[in-house]
């Protein structure tokens, strides 16, 4: 299993049903994993293309898509940021 | 330093008031307090709901925090955040520095507010009678941003 | 504008909250407290007074008060100076801008702290078990002031 | 009658004496008060002359030591100021 966090405007289209799935067949990397979710949702898909998304794996910020994804791993999706 | 989130209303002059109980050897003290605005230039705002990504969020604003407060020689920095539901005329953001002199103190406190405006992992959803929409940083607190990067203020 | 010399023990926190009470239409607020240290440069402080002109001292903060009020576009600013005798811990100073933006509120109380240093009709003398002596502005609370005179800052 | 103020560490050397004083003869400006305060006071004449003396007028900065001076006025003596 793998858990997947979508944060702000990304929350808003991803389904409930994402946060804990098992890994998908053929997902090694981050970006398998962020085509996989582009071809499963097309929503989340389009929502993550049209702004700078980072990607967080296992609370550590990932500098590159070819980054590893195993079993166990959980993995944030981030839109731009507005606090203060 | 102390880092703090809390999705409760929080009092902050009576954080600051703790912030610096005791406190004879600091004489300076500059604080920022930001709050929810009834109307911002989207409208009217009924809610403001700030997203956070729980133990990650925390940990970078720390980050953020000691980077300031190296620069500046600053060790004293107070944050306080809030996440979740938020009505107009609620404290969302708390940032304080007591230092000895008041240069460094209000160059901490302006600096890690441009910091917590672009790399907070925090993300802020405004509602009013119109609906309801995310919040981006605006192209002037990226540039604020970047100057800062560079020391240019 | 609120400007008020006091030569009593005042709570900052109390001021500002009393200054920001029940307004939810301006999101930041800015403010500086300066506090008696109980050690200077100058060795240990047991006490400071703060000499002033009764009536000139009040006329002239306002009307500092005023030109930054103007400068920055921020008619919201809150001064409350202590005067008489002082113990380390006590505040000394509170300046507060409240503000629709940030950018503007700091700017106001950082400027408004400079021209206080320099050129608010007051005078400090420290008292310590080396005696006492009058403090005169720094050079640094000069060049600031200059700086800021001319819009450099 | 004429009113003198001393400030910061003016009061410090200036007798309690000087605070209401008759206009003295022959002092009609500014520059003849402080010319006759320094004649009266060497020790308060030398302490504004060290320094940057800014003189106030009924609440008014005098910009100008021949500003007159008449029976009534309250006149002040600032040293520098150390606010904040």
């Amino acid at each position: 299993m793998i858990r997947l966090v979508f944060l702000g405007k990304f929350g808003d289209v991803a389904p409930a049903g994402l946060a804990e799935i098992s890994l998908p067949g053929g997902v090694r990397t981050l970006g398998d994993l962020q085509s996989w979710l582009a071809r499963q949702q097309p929503l989340l898909g389009r929502a993550m293309a049209a702004t700078r998304t980072r990607l967080i794996v296992n609370q550590c910020v990932a500098h590159d898509l070819s980054c590893p994804v195993a079993d166990g791993d959980e993995i944030a999706f981030l839109p731009p940021m507005s606090g203060g | 330093m102390q880092v703090r989130l809390t999705d409760r209303i929080f009092d902050p002059q009576a954080e600051t008031a703790a912030f610096t109980a005791g406190r004879d050897d600091a004489g300076a003290l500059v604080s920022f307090v930001g709050t929810c605005r009834a109307a911002t230039d989207g409208g009217a705002v009924e809610e403001l709901r700030i997203d956070h990504y729980p133990g990650f969020t925390e940990k970078e604003i720390t980050r953020l925090a000691q980077e300031i407060s190296r620069r500046f020689d600053c060790p004293d920095l107070l944050v306080v955040h809030r996440v979740g539901r938020i009505r107009p005329g609620e404290a969302i953001v708390l940032v304080a520095a007591l230092s000895v002199h008041r240069a460094k103190a209000f160059e901490a406190v302006k600096l890690l507010m441009d910091y917590l405006k672009t790399d907070a992992p925090l993300w802020k959803k405004e509602s009013g009678p119109d609906g309801a929409r995310w919040i981006e940083p605006r192209d002037e607190d990226h540039a604020r941003r970047i100057a800062a990067e560079k020391g240019w203020v």
